[in-house]
């Protein structure tokens, strides 16, 4: 803190750099962030490029999946249709679902996160812009193999939360169903690549002086969207590595008559099924939140009740999964906690829509194709919410529950409340891209179109679900009172799909008629609105408010002529400031990765692993797994480049190093968030461990004696502290520049921590415990496999330290590689000792009582 | 009882010229035969176009009826045949898969009055 | 336009009531006390929401119409955002928590049991032996039953266990005024019971079972449908629920507890005949027949259903023929085998046999 | 610089974290009474799981009550010190707030057990 202060108080002069600026400087700026010509584009990395193919791929999943939808409103239409058979339905259902949620509502917002955030903290780029790279590729391609399940009659068809057992080997024999967990793994990764990218990009790379009480309000949405997919994620993770070895392994976590649960499924499956809504819809509202003061040229109103307002989303969002499972039959008592969670998660969102509705009534509110789609989203997003709050009643859900009502709900508050403000957002930043305004009057033709048809389509979706109409029905008799409000339903279908398409014809009309500058066409106040180049701006501003183009009507100007930090390139590369996440003052000079083919080549490698691990074709399984392994291995060993040139003078007085090891680097950072969402994913497997205690009904564990002896788990636990010691000697010789202590240590500790999983599944082993026997030995095994996991990470990691000190990259001073890998194989150490713990300490426990 | 006032139906109709019977004799409701085509489930054997779930394919595709030169194959394909054969199959042809349902003679007239309308 | 639809928010709760009646599987024709109370929770909810929703429009559109004012952000974001909502949610918590006990409490004295078991994509409906004739529940069961019938039903269960008991399928039978235990559990996948003029739905899951109390309190046909996906047709795993004035149920649980039959016409004799020769009997039981296949739907009665294919057909004659010949054009998915190999005449035997199984 | 943002962080979302405790814990203690059976035994005429909710309410909120005391003499020594940077004084205002959603949540937490008890 006191550090912070200090250098704060340095801020507080004219602009930090004088004028005129060195001949060459903007020069050799540009050359640093040159984008790639002709067909080496598909090597960028730069977020501006990677971020625009991202919305891309995410509106292209949207219009697929629209078609979809279509496709069962026409099959809808008339009761006792055969136009589309089951079996065609349930996949189209289940991939108009899975697709909507998964490959377009989570990636689009992470998308426009990419794209817009870096410019808005007035950064040159994200912290680890090869990550989104890879994450894009990955999900694109997976995302496509996956869609085209559906021309070879290999879709899933178990439904969007793919209820087992349903979804298990038993009753879905084919293909259908591991595609779908395959096609939710690409999500995952990207999503957690994401959750790095926004949590390090909004704590460490804000523009000088922007703190957080002058952060952007759309930062903090991503903040918290950010810690949302670290804890929201894991539990599907989970959910998806059980169920898929279930299905291949025979392993029963969710079959009843081995002692697993299919509820199980359904805990774990919502757990991160309602948090994914908010981190659907904060991102939304974030984006109101920056839209509307612009639009109402005025400051947000209660911007501390909205920051507020997003922490309560986020944490309140945790409390609410089981809502989904109120006719499940769990006891009364926990399905009103539920109840009265999913009230309080209203109140939050309240705030924020009364904060933007004060804001407007406090404002003078340009009239314009972004001011419809956010009305229409008022409209329709609060009476989504309040059919929600409808649903969180207990006794009316057990009614309306999988209806149409709530099909009606889902698609109020994710068309109201986040296609409506996505497109909104699209007219609005689209300036950023295309440099002029796009088509006002296609954009409120296309607005009318789509509330219009919104409105046909899903406001008598709730009669229709009141009347009786279960939801993921093919066909249903005519008669019953449903016939004319589908018939309805489905021309407001159409109507809606021919708003949207409106917009694409808009969008594709002006990309003919691009400008190269980026004018502020709304006389906005936030960063993003500064000129830019490739590099993003020239200089890197001082922020002194929450809306630095408005306290500083000079400040355009004076960044565009390197008056503010950093006016050039420091090294000749790629550079952005990292500064500290309290009160943003810099710390050091990030050196940003550049273009580069291996993200695009391990995303590939990734995708065709796990695909060709789906069609059960081994040996280019085994190619593409290895073509990722060897491209990650090449790309990580390009990033810790070490000290390559002297502190930096980058204005103001301030001279930053380039290069941070310890807790101040930026990698660091990364790795704290992938352990925090390894810690979580690890709950969720210790959640199901548990659960099938407090639902055994005999004694638990079920057969004791498959238990091996304390010895086993004792060695095992004793090397992996063991393990610890010998990493910690290590790090002694790294400090003492001892290379070869460095590698002895390195490698005895590995084969430690080795031997310490191998002796515990050893032990496992011999006591006669079978993975298929039962859940318990099931869940048992599942910790320990996971467990394993690690430990192979850990091993690349030891290898790949070893080639570093032997090829001489790695020594006191350039160390990060070191640190981080360190970190993480300590997480492993001591994840061992705790699963140790769990197991045989709980067992013992019950074992005793 | 029902087998006489077949007979007498058809006795009737018999009675009448080629060319009479050609065209709608006797009063009928097209309308009302589909909504009686589909209230006796006879789409779970026939494909019949205008009613919901009309799509059996149990017994002949009903598309284009109005065409049709004779019924079940041996009647001339009249109103009145018509109504014959679907108050009572068997009678006409033993070895049909079409069982008697019951439907009363103004339903069945309703009924060949919409089928015949299908060309 | 969003006051035309806040509009029509507020009409959809007047026009739920007045139209609901017509409709078999409405949220809003309620028959029970259970579906009454949800009933009223909801139209007080919607218009609610309507005023809700209305109000918060029209501030927006105000607010984008007039030109800048100041304003107070306590009032909006405190009064707006917290003290409205606080209030308005107490009182709906309050009253949605005392409305879900009453219904959860309700589960106390039912008079008769039912097992109903979820099937892919069918129910399997089992009026479980009564208890002893001793119990409570045994002489209420009596009464309602009568002796002849709970004795027989008891005599079923002695002999030849639970097999031999009273079956049906996709049909569900309950004296009007009498609340009715039903035990819910699954075969296969997870299904969902419900029949919304009786209340809520609540899921068959494997390894659990789920208890529901029906309490019907007037006489009428009312349709429920499975409510959870279930993969294949789940869209037409439809049930039917007939609540009958005491006497009625009485004569109709008799006959049900009777074997089934005997065919009576040359037509019909063939018709068992074509049943055992096409091997029906693998899956279907018809007690007092050699028949006693038990992957199937039990047909001992089947004649007296009202549906067929559970929910997709009314049942008569020609669409037992269809359904017999073609099973998967009426259902895709479904279980059971086309009847391949029968003779035209031999069908309609069939058909005719199966009718007569009233 | 770790610890301070970690605290910072964990001061914002205190109160919620406080609401997070107590729900876990009771819904754990729900879960265990129902499948194990305790749900309704008393103790002393007292039901033994309406009063351990209401204890870890109580508890929670006082809990909540130290962390807006905590969080107002934060704020008042900001202004005392005059310091032009308000990140701590929004830290603080947004810190109570998250307080008093966090009341709102723990008093509908309680709510039905005073309304209807305990039973499963």
């Amino acid at each position: 803190m006191q550090r912070e202060t200090q250098s704060l108080s340095r801020l507080r002069k004219a602009a930090p750099n004088s004028l005129p600026r060195p001949d060459g400087e903007l020069e050799a700026l540009e050359r640093a962030w040159a984008p790639p010509k002709g067909w080496r584009r598909l090597s960028a990395v730069n977020n501006t490029q990677v971020g625009l193919w991202y919305i891309g791929a995410a509106l292209l999943f949207m219009l697929l999946a629209g078609l979809l939808a279509l496709m069962m409103r026409t099959q809808l239409a008339l009761p006792q249709n055969d136009l589309i058979g089951p079996t065609l339905y349930n996949q189209l259902f289940t991939m108009h679902g899975t697709v909507m949620m998964f490959l377009f509502a989570v990636p689009v917002v992470e998308a426009m996160a990419v794209y817009i955030l870096p410019a808005m903290l007035g950064a040159r780029d994200l912290p680890f812009p090869r990550l989104s790279a890879y994450a894009l590729w990955a999900y694109l391609i997976g995302g496509l193999m996956f869609f085209g399940t559906l021309f070879f009659d290999a879709a899933p068809s178990g439904g969007w939360f793919m209820y087992p057992p349903l979804t298990s080997y038993e009753y879905s024999r084919g293909i259908g169903a591991d595609f779908w967990l395959l096609g939710i793994g690409f999500i995952e990764i990207s999503a957690i690549a994401g959750a790095i990218e926004l949590i390090v990009g909004t704590l460490r790379t804000r523009a000088p002086g922007m703190s957080l009480g002058k952060m952007p309000i759309y930062a903090w949405t991503m903040l918290v969207v950010g810690a949302m997919i670290v804890f929201g994620f894991p539990p599907v993770i989970a959910a998806t590595l059980l169920l898929e070895i279930e299905r291949a392994f025979q392993w029963p976590f969710f079959i009843a008559a081995r002692g697993g649960d299919p509820l199980l499924w359904q805990h774990l499956f919502w757990l991160f099924g309602h948090p994914e809504v908010y981190i659907i819809f904060l991102p939304a509202a974030g984006m109101i939140s920056t839209m509307v003061p612009a639009l109402a040229r005025t400051g947000l109103v209660g911007y501390r009740w909205v920051v507020a307002a997003l922490i309560g989303v986020g944490i309140l969002s945790l409390g609410l999964w089981a809502h989904h499972m109120f006719a499940t039959g769990i006891p009364q008592l926990s399905l009103n906690f539920f109840s009265a969670a999913s009230m309080a998660v209203a109140i939050p969102t309240g705030m924020q829509i009364f904060a933007w509705i004060a804001t407007l009534w406090r404002g003078n509110v340009q009239r314009s194709t972004p001011t419809w789609f956010l009305l229409a989203f008022f409209a329709s997003f609060v009476f989504g919410g309040l059919t929600g709050v409808m649903l969180a009643v207990v006794p009316y859900d057990w009614q309306v529950h999988d209806t149409y009502f709530v099909v009606a709900h889902l698609h109020y508050v994710l068309i109201g409340g986040m296609v409506f403000p996505l497109f909104a957002a699209l007219y609005y930043w689209a300036p950023l891209v295309y440099g002029r305004k796009l088509s006002e009057r296609i954009g409120t033709w296309a607005c009318a179109l789509m509330f219009s048809g919104f409105t046909v389509a899903f406001l008598p979706m709730h009669l229709t679900g009141l009347l009786g109409m279960p939801r993921r029905v093919h066909t249903y008799q005519a008669g019953l009172g449903w016939d004319a409000l589908n018939l309805v339903s489905t021309l407001g279908a159409f109507t809606l799909a021919s708003g949207i398409a409106l917009v694409f014809v808009d969008l594709a009309l002006s990309s003919r008629r691009t400008r190269p500058e980026r004018p502020n066409v709304w006389h906005a106040g936030s960063l993003e609105w500064l000129p830019q180049g490739a590099y993003g701006v020239r200089s890197i501003p001082r922020v002194e408010g929450q809306y630095p183009l408005w306290d500083n009507p000079a400040l355009a100007p004076e960044v565009q002529s390197g008056q503010h930090y950093l006016p050039g390139t420091a090294t000749g590369a790629r550079e952005t400031i990292v500064t500290s996440p309290i009160d943003a003052s810099p710390q050091y000079l990030l050196l940003v990765a550049g273009p580069s083919w291996l993200p695009l080549l391990a995303g590939a490698g990734t995708a065709a692993f796990f695909l060709f691990l789906t069609v059960k074709l081994m040996l280019p399984a085994a190619l593409g797994g290895v073509i990722a392994l060897v491209a990650c291995w090449l790309w990580l060993w390009q990033t810790d480049r070490g000290p390559v040139h002297a502190p930096v003078d980058i204005g103001g007085g301030i001279t930053l190093p380039v290069y941070a090891s310890g807790s101040v680097g930026h990698s660091w950072w990364a790795m704290v968030v992938l352990l925090l969402v390894s810690g979580t994913i690890l709950s969720a497997l210790v959640f199901a461990f548990y659960y099938y205690w407090t639902i055994a009904p005999g004694p638990w564990p079920p057969a004791p004696d498959t238990l091996p002896a304390w010895p086993w788990p004792a060695a095992a636990a004793l090397l992996c502290a063991g393990s610890a010691r010998l990493l910690r000697r290590a790090r002694q010789a790294l400090d003492r520049h001892a290379h070869r202590g460095l590698r002895a240590h390195l490698g005895i500790a590995a084969l430690t921590s080795l031997s310490a999983w191998m002796i515990a599944i050893h032990g496992q082993w011999q006591a006669g415990s079978l993975a298929t026997a039962h859940a318990f030995d099931a869940s048992v095994y599942a910790l320990l496999s996971y467990q394993g996991l690690f430990v192979a990470v850990v091993l690349i990691m030891a290898a790949y330290l070893l080639a570093r000190s032997l090829a001489g990259v790695l020594d006191g001073i350039r160390r990060v590689s070191f640190e981080v890998c360190r970190l993480f194989w300590l997480y492993t150490l001591w994840q061992g000792v705790f699963v140790l713990a769990v197991i045989y300490g709980s067992a013992a426990l019950a074992g005793a009582t | 009882m029902r087998a006489a006032m077949t007979g007498a139906i058809v006795a009737a109709v018999v009675g009448c010229g080629q060319d009479a019977h050609r065209g709608a004799v006797l009063a009928a409701d097209a309308r009302a035969g589909q909504a009686a085509l589909y209230a006796y489930d006879c789409g779970v054997c026939h494909r019949i176009p205008g009613v919901a779930g009309a799509h059996g394919a149990v017994g002949p595709s009903l598309e284009a009826f109005g065409k049709r030169i004779y019924v079940a194959g041996r009647l001339p394909n009249t109103q009145a045949m018509l109504v014959r054969w679907i108050i009572d199959p068997p009678a006409i042809d033993p070895l049909t898969s079409m069982p008697a349902i019951g439907v009363d003679e103004a339903h069945a007239r309703d009924m060949a009055a919409y089928l015949l309308s299908l060309r | 336009m969003h006051v035309a639809r806040s509009l029509i928010a507020a009409a959809l709760a007047a026009g739920l009531t007045a139209t609901a009646g017509a409709a078999e599987q409405s949220v809003h024709a309620p028959a029970s006390a259970a579906a009454q109370s949800i009933h009223e929770l909801g139209i007080a909810m919607y218009i609610g929401a309507g005023v809700i929703t209305l109000l918060v429009v029209a501030a927006a559109l105000v607010a984008i119409a007039r030109t800048g004012r100041p304003v107070r952000a306590g009032w909006f974001v405190l009064g707006g955002g917290i003290v409205l909502p606080c209030a308005v949610l107490t009182l709906l918590l309050t009253a949605a928590i005392m409305v879900g006990d009453a219904l959860s409490r309700t589960a106390l004295a039912p008079v008769a049991r039912i097992e109903v078991i979820g099937h892919q994509w069918w129910w399997e409906v089992r009026y479980l032996p009564p208890p002893a004739a001793g119990t409570e529940l045994g002489r209420l069961l009596a009464r309602l039953c009568g002796a002849g019938v709970a004795e027989r039903a008891r005599a079923a269960r002695d002999d030849g266990g639970a097999v031999r008991a009273i079956v049906l399928a996709n049909e569900l039978r309950l004296p009007v005024g009498y609340p009715v235990e039903v035990e819910l559990t699954t075969r296969d996948v997870i299904h969902s019971f419900w029949v919304p003029a009786l209340g809520g739905k609540i899921d068959m899951i494997p390894g659990r079972v789920n208890r529901l109390v029906l309490h019907a309190e007037r006489a009428g046909t009312f349709r429920g449908q499975c409510a959870e996906y279930c993969g294949g047709p789940h869209g037409l795993m439809g049930l039917v629920v007939v609540a009958h004035e005491e006497a009625d149920y009485r004569a109709w649980l008799a006959n049900q507890a009777e074997p089934a039959r005997k065919p009576a016409g040359d037509l019909r004799v063939q018709g068992q005949a074509a049943f055992l020769r096409a091997g029906c009997d693998e899956c279907h039981t018809i007690r007092g027949t050699s028949a006693g296949g038990a992957r199937g739907p039990d047909l001992t009665h089947v004649g007296s259903r009202r549906t067929l294919a559970a929910g997709t057909l009314d049942n008569h004659v020609g669409t037992l023929a269809g359904w017999i010949a073609d099973p998967q054009n009426v259902k895709p998915g479904n279980r059971m085998p086309p009847g391949k190999g029968l003779q035209g005449s031999e069908l309609r035997a069939l058909a005719a046999y199966l009718a007569s199984l009233e | 610089m770790s610890v301070s943002i970690g605290s910072r962080l964990l001061l914002l979302t205190g109160g919620l974290l406080i609401w997070a405790g107590l729900f876990l814990f009771s819904y754990i203690l729900a879960a265990l009474a129902c499948a194990r059976g305790f749900a309704d035994s008393a103790w002393l005429g007292v039901g033994v799981v309406p009063l351990g909710l209401v204890l870890a309410a109580v508890a929670a909120m006082a809990g909540l009550l130290r962390l807006i005391r905590h969080a107002r003499r934060l704020g008042a020594r900001v202004q005392h010190a005059r310091r032009l940077d308000d990140t701590a004084g929004v830290s603080a205002d947004v810190a109570r707030m998250v307080c008093l959603l966090a009341a709102i949540a723990i008093a509908w937490h309680v709510l039905p057990v005073l309304i209807s008890g305990t039973h499963c």
